[in-house]
């Protein structure tokens, strides 16, 4: 079949998981690949899990929901729960270490399950604004759609006014998306 | 303020609702009359940002009955106005739609489906199909576009405000909050470039000259006294819609020349469809798809062509036969098998087509 | 059926300051009405995995139970020293 | 002048039409007969877009030698504003009954005064719903009769009547012009409506006339009950005047 | 007051419309909530007139849509409410029916058509089937009864009140101006002598006990957060939908066993139907008619027996194909050739009938 | 008390659905503790019929220990209309915001005022359209950015403010209660909360408190400038206070 | 066919057709007929010219309208206009006998014109009040389709408070009917 | 396309009286308006077949016009007696 991916992030609403899939949707497109991304809404303003679906193909898109996902990254133990679904016998399902007592709720029908420090190495090692960018790093490592130099020429081209005001933005960035490709890698 | 909206053509990765604001813009639409229903609202948002721009109007009213009547204000003003709403929205502008289905004014109403009956969801459906087709006391005497994704909006907004203009009839751009929310990429263009060609507006009412001495007045009324002038009056309509659809109606086939099965399915459900009829001819299936792009005028023709020299049809929905009843109407007489898979308000992928229309080999 | 709630209780000043993580949604309203600006971020996080309240972040805590009242999610009780609780 | 005398109507009134629609001594024709005068008098006869509601208003559709346009019911407003919006070069008026303005569409009405839309709204208070044969109206006054009310509208299940000039001056700025005339002074109707109609002109803002009318059909008067209803009954709740008028004097 | 409105049985010579206020004063009907609109004013007229003497209540609200939410309001104190209307009246009815069949409330709506589409006429049509049906973004998941006449108007109220909270949809009367404003005789009577019950009503809310003390507390909704949610209440109405049908739907043959040519036809039109049939027979023509009187659920069974034996079927209606939508929706796979006679807006004669069933043999 | 401390919330808050669904920081469930303290105290847990609007205010369907209906946009106060004139031992509420009440649903609420339902409206003023993500509303600042004012209200082309508690005021009878409160000031708001029920109660008329509120998600702001927002900006506008008690003083 | 007639009356607002059909359908009811009768309404409540149609049967009616009637009575100069269409080869077409400038205007098709002075007679010989009753004798003359004594009981049911009060009224009113019967036997 | 309709005049103390029966419709307000009660019913007929009015039925006509503003048909048009046509 086609070239691409079927993604699913997960996480509150604070942890930034549209931003991440509009600039990796749109990373790709600006690639030449198809992309569609839809993120999902409801009545809630705040509160509710926020999912954002993304497709990347090197063929038109079908449908922009789908049931079963490639990668499924989950930012929180609500965001577990509420992705389990996506997951099927080829799936990669990425959620964070710091998550707790989720253990019982984690899919047994994955291919992969993958636990990545990405809150801590985001407080610890650069900084929390960042975490999303991680996030962003881990689904290309995991998936490999995109080359990551494409990923930050779409995170210039998305903050390029705040990189010029602060350059030691670029590079936290930079580096935030390094460490997080680096974190799936194993 | 002379500058054109889209110079040239420019491909974009873009939501729905921004297609749409753009594709209005570039349609030279004078103003909007809406009022806020998700998944409509960014079309009002990037409106209300862009028009100012280009000497384009807006107006925030207390209701959607009140945003349909304004713009059939506009539209009698000769002004090239439109609307955008959804689920109990619509179900609010059925009155001045039908209105306009009346007197054959050319209103332009893009509705985002979501979920019903009801307020039910705010994301999604194909539920609005026959209030859109047939709502109110009307007699479906409407265009109605039924858009696929991106570019589909883009275009068919364009051509809504020509057609309207053309045939003077209400004319709808059927899509969904899917297509309202997500981004992809598509081609925005000044129809110019394109040769696309908008019919100029013209007013109903305040033309030039002092009624009743220089010109008659315009007296425009939806009101019969007598059985007999109504009769009449509805004929007229219904022959004049008549004579338009040839010109108007729209559909795609995708693979249908050899097809068993052949899935039938209007709008982002299209996508899906599409998408298995290449998963299941990759496998050797004789699927093909036949996709209605006007469900108003119907494409009677084209898909009794299709219907009949298949073996059977697969009919799939995100409503509760909404759908099927359009396709059981223009068929009436066919004898093929018809099953149907209707989802009401959820989404439909191309995975579960694909199992579906498997079982019927 | 009543739902029990899990309190990170601090005492301090004239209070004794139990705030609800799993009703805190880290609004910080409470953090403003406080007329002795004792309430400030502590390190547990609350529902939507922001931060939580409590108090010792500025002077002591007088138990006036603005706090109280004005949260929207019901996260903060306040109990006064030396209050007879069984009153 | 003709060789033969004829009728003095207003010139904006159209003869083809004529005899109008309207019951024998009904007072919307003479509401017709202030716009009318005004509108010539103002020499706006052009730029005038003419809508009217469902109800007995309907019946004015083809009235005028003036763009018009019958709309829903309760439905003028929206329209109206609609065709102002879209070109300010017209004047827009919108002319309604009691039931279109204060009940069914009253949400369009009161939304419109306080955006302070530049249109000019006329409504016509016959204290009930005429067209359909004479239900209660919000205007409807206690223990008058109706076919909804047939043993009198009772204040305590059903509220007292509605006072629209007052609602609307209550919720308006003050470039609003606001008013109530009748149709039993139709010199002072007239200089109302024609203030109405300047207040649009000058673009300052909405302008909003009621006029308290006759409907001897559903009330069932005699022409001299009729008068009656209207001086005695109708004025006790009703007060004519000026509620609002932009930088001048009120009248009444 | 505690005085039955109707003792016995009674022969009387009424309007439609005073029918209809009898018949929900039988059925213990507790309060209406209205809009005037013609035709349908008497029924309030007669109700405001009648009520008081039964300890009955009557509100007059601002607009039809306040009719709808207000009789909903009714409804969920448990009190058997109905409103009736038309038209334009309709159209702004269908976002409180939508939610009544979301949520499953036994509203009572008693409809006579008029002209349309918009304002129209205020006189007759059967225009207003689609709408009735499945109006708004609703499913129609609604009880329908296409009266015939007098008679049918009270007992088919008598019974809207009946199976509205025995199965718990939204129940419509659907009559017509003509119906509405004819004189004719019918018998009226209590329903109890004749042996009809009504199912009794509940309230919805402020049942005794303190909520989430004693019981718990009723929270109703109709808006859901997610897509699969809808989908699983959606289907769970359409469920409830298809057991309740069989109990329901209802329909009437004429001489249809041996007949050629079928007629088909509801409501009024039925009557213009069967006196054609008596005088094509009584010419030699072996005619029958077909009669649905629920048009939700559609009688699909009964009809596709006729369809399937006949040599033709002749529909015929006062609208343009309203009713030959629900026929084909039906009939899909049946090939028997179908001709309509369609008459928006204007009654149907014996005559006419007679006429065009002629040209077919 | 239990061995563990609990929250204390209102009794009829039903601890089942909390957290509740609201914005962190949001005003709405300040005025449903002001509710259900003021129905706890009045004892009316079992008559109560709670109605609530969509816009923001549908996310207490579930809120309270209370038979609640969630209704349609606009429809709260015919439904609970409905409900009373039904059942009048019922005391109904109808809870809503300021799009709800002032814009869609304009028509019941100044019906249902000068029709004197006896029923409690209860309306949220955030000054724009909360749960659709921030749209203009009537109640809208002038200058305010709004998603559909992107440039700042312009009052000019939109009018001003809507002050509904003045227009009620301007239209009921004495027998009304008509009041403004404000979160930032909960016992007053409680009192006026408990006055409304008590109108009703007491079969004198319709009660109507409008509650200024927050919704720090659409203004997009910190809890410093939330308060501030509320306290200054609307403050200037919108006046808090007793507008119309019957038969005794007013307050504020 | 079955017994009875189809009988379209018209008149200007204050003529009293409508209660003439009214009155004479629900006497043929009385008397064990089928009957069905209904007026024309519109938009205007005054002004437009008033019709009623009238069935009355041995069996139950069909549709409520007919595009034929057995009589039509027009009883103004735009009656006549508004009426001539309900007039087939079979029709009785009966006009009052004042009406100026209608010669014009009168059906050529009918079975039957016929020009009754009964305006006239109200006004000279009874009283303009019972022009109606006059037109319903005319009615019932033409038709036969009641007896006029079942006419005349019909009269009373409706009128019988007013006949009791002034018992010099239900002559008049008897007298109105017969008088009626007469005018068209000729 | 002006339609010309035709007057029944009566001359009546200071006015000539045009009553116009394609237009009457014999409401009779004008009658209850006249300060002088001059008019009255009159013989001819107007478009609804009912009677039109007339002067001459009270004290003379003063031309005040007040019944010509009354009508709501513009049934009536007064001239004054001696006042010059052409001005
Ligand atoms: C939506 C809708 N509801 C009801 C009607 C029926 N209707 C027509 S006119 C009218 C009332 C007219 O009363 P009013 O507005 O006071 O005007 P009037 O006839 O008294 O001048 C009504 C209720 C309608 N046409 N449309
Ligand atoms: C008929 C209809 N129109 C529009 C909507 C969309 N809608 C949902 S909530 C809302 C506005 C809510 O604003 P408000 O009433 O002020 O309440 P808030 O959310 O601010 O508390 C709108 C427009 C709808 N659900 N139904
Ligand atoms: S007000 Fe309540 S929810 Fe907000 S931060 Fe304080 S305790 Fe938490
Ligand atoms: S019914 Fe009343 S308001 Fe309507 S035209 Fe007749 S008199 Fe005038
Ligand atoms: S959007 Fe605003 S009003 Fe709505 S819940 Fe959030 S803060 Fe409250
Ligand atoms: S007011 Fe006019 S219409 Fe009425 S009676 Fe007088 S002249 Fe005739």
């Amino acid at each position: 079949m086609a070239k691409g991916a079927k993604i699913a992030i997960a996480g509150e609403g604070g942890q930034g998981v549209q931003s991440v899939a509009g600039i990796l949707s749109e990373a790709a497109y600006d690639e030449g690949f198809e992309a569609l991304y839809i993120p999902n809404f409801g009545v809630e303003q705040r509160g509710g899990v926020s999912v954002a679906y993304v497709q990347i193909s090197d063929e038109p898109i079908g449908s922009p929901k789908f049931k079963i996902a490639d990668i499924v990254v989950a930012l929180s133990d609500r965001a577990v729960h509420r992705t389990k679904k996506y997951v099927g016998p080829n799936t990669v399902f990425v959620y964070d270490a710091d998550i707790k007592g989720v253990d019982g709720a984690l899919p047994k029908n994955a291919a992969k399950v993958l636990a990545i420090p990405a809150i801590r190495v985001a407080k610890e090692e650069l900084h929390p604004r960042v975490f999303n960018v991680i996030i962003m790093g881990a689904v290309i490592g995991a998936t490999k759609v995109v080359d990551i130099d494409v990923a930050k020429k779409a995170l210039t081209k998305k903050f390029g006014y705040k990189f010029e005001q602060d350059p030691s933005l670029r590079d936290l960035n930079y580096k935030a998306l390094e460490r997080g490709y680096e974190l799936v890698q194993g | 303020m002379a500058q054109k909206p889209i110079e040239g053509e420019k491909k974009v990765f873009m939501t729905g609702n921004e297609a749409v604001a753009w594709a209005a813009l570039a349609a030279g639409a004078d103003i909007m009359y809406g009022y806020p229903i998700t998944p409509q609202n960014e079309i009002m948002h990037y409106w209300t940002r862009l028009a100012p721009k280009y000497g384009r109007k807006f107006l925030q009213t207390e209701d959607e009955i009140s945003a349909g009547f304004t713009a059939v204000g506009g539209v009698l003003a000769g002004r090239r106005a439109f609307t955008a709403t959804a689920g109990p929205g619509n179900i609010l502008m059925q009155e001045s739609m039908c209105m306009a289905e009346m007197m054959r004014l050319p209103t332009v109403l893009v509705v985002t489906q979501r979920g019903g009956p009801s307020t039910a969801t705010v994301i999604y459906s194909q539920q609005e199909v026959t209030m859109t087709c047939y709502g109110g006391n009307g007699e479906g005497f409407r265009i109605v576009y039924s858009t696929a994704g991106q570019q589909d909006l883009f275009d068919y907004t364009l051509k809504a405000f020509d057609v309207a203009w053309k045939y003077r009839f209400p004319t709808f751009v059927l899509g969904d909050g899917y297509q309202a929310k997500m981004r992809e990429p598509l081609v925005i263009y000044d129809p110019e470039v394109r040769g696309v060609t908008i019919t100029p507006s013209e007013p109903y009412m305040a033309k030039s000259g002092k009624p009743g001495v220089d010109r008659p007045p315009t007296h425009l009324r939806n009101t019969y006294n007598m059985e007999e002038e109504l009769l009449a009056a509805v004929n007229e309509l219904a022959n004049a819609y008549a004579q338009m659809a040839p010109q108007v109606v729209e559909s795609q086939e995708f693979e249908t020349e050899d097809a068993e099965v052949v899935i039938l399915a209007h709008g982002v459900v299209s996508r899906a469809a599409q998408g298995a009829v290449k998963v299941l001819r990759s496998q050797g299936y004789r699927v093909g798809h036949f996709r209605p792009i006007t469900l108003r005028p119907f494409p009677d023709e084209a898909i009794k062509r299709v219907a009949e020299k298949s073996r059977r049809l697969f009919l799939v929905e995100s409503s509760q036969a909404q759908f099927r009843k359009l396709v059981t109407d223009s068929l009436y007489g066919v004898s093929t098998p018809l099953t149907s898979y209707l989802k009401p308000g959820e989404g439909i992928t191309v995975d579960e087509v694909v199992a579906e229309v498997k079982k019927l080999f | 059926m009543a739902i029990e709630f899990k309190a990170v209780t601090t005492v301090n000043g004239k209070g004794i300051f139990h705030n609800f993580p799993a009703l805190c949604k880290g609004c910080g309203l409470c953090i403003e009405k406080c007329p002795v600006k004792t309430i400030g971020w502590s390190e547990e996080l609350g529902v939507y995995g922001t931060p939580t309240v409590e108090p010792g972040h500025g002077k002591d805590c007088i138990a006036c139970f603005i706090c109280q009242m004005v949260c929207p999610d019901c996260a903060i009780l306040i109990e006064k020293i030396g209050k007879d609780k069984s009153a | 002048m003709a060789v033969q005398p004829q009728p003095q109507m207003p010139k904006v009134w159209r003869t083809e039409t004529k005899p109008h629609k309207f019951c024998p001594g009904c007072g919307h024709p003479l509401v017709l007969k202030a716009i009318g005068e005004a509108i010539e008098e103002l020499v706006i006869e052009e730029r005038v877009v003419f809508g009217c509601d469902i109800g007995c208003s309907l019946l004015a559709w083809d009235f005028f030698n003036l763009d018009s346009i019958q709309t829903h019911h309760g439905r003028t407003t929206p329209v109206i504003t609609g065709v102002k919006r879209a070109n300010p070069d017209i004047i827009g008026i919108a002319y309604m009954g009691d039931g279109g303005g204060y009940a069914i569409g009253s949400q369009h009405l009161v939304n419109a005064a306080t955006r302070n839309e530049k249109i000019t709204v006329f409504l016509v208070n016959n204290t009930q719903y005429g067209m359909t044969g004479g239900q209660m109206a919000p205007t409807t006054l206690p223990g008058q009769k109706t076919e909804t009310s047939p043993y009198g509208r009772d204040p305590e299940t059903t509220g007292y009547p509605t006072l629209g000039p007052e609602m609307i001056a209550a919720i308006t700025g003050p470039n609003a012009y606001v008013a109530r005339g009748t149709v039993s002074n139709l010199r002072q109707l007239k200089r109302m409506v024609k203030r109405a109609l300047e207040n649009q002109m000058e673009g300052r803002g909405f302008s909003f006339v009621e006029a308290l009318s006759l409907c001897p059909t559903n009330w069932g008067t005699n022409a001299e009950e009729t008068w009656h209803w209207l001086e005695e009954d109708m004025a006790k709740y009703f007060k004519v005047g000026e509620l609002k008028v932009p930088g001048e004097a009120k009248e009444g």
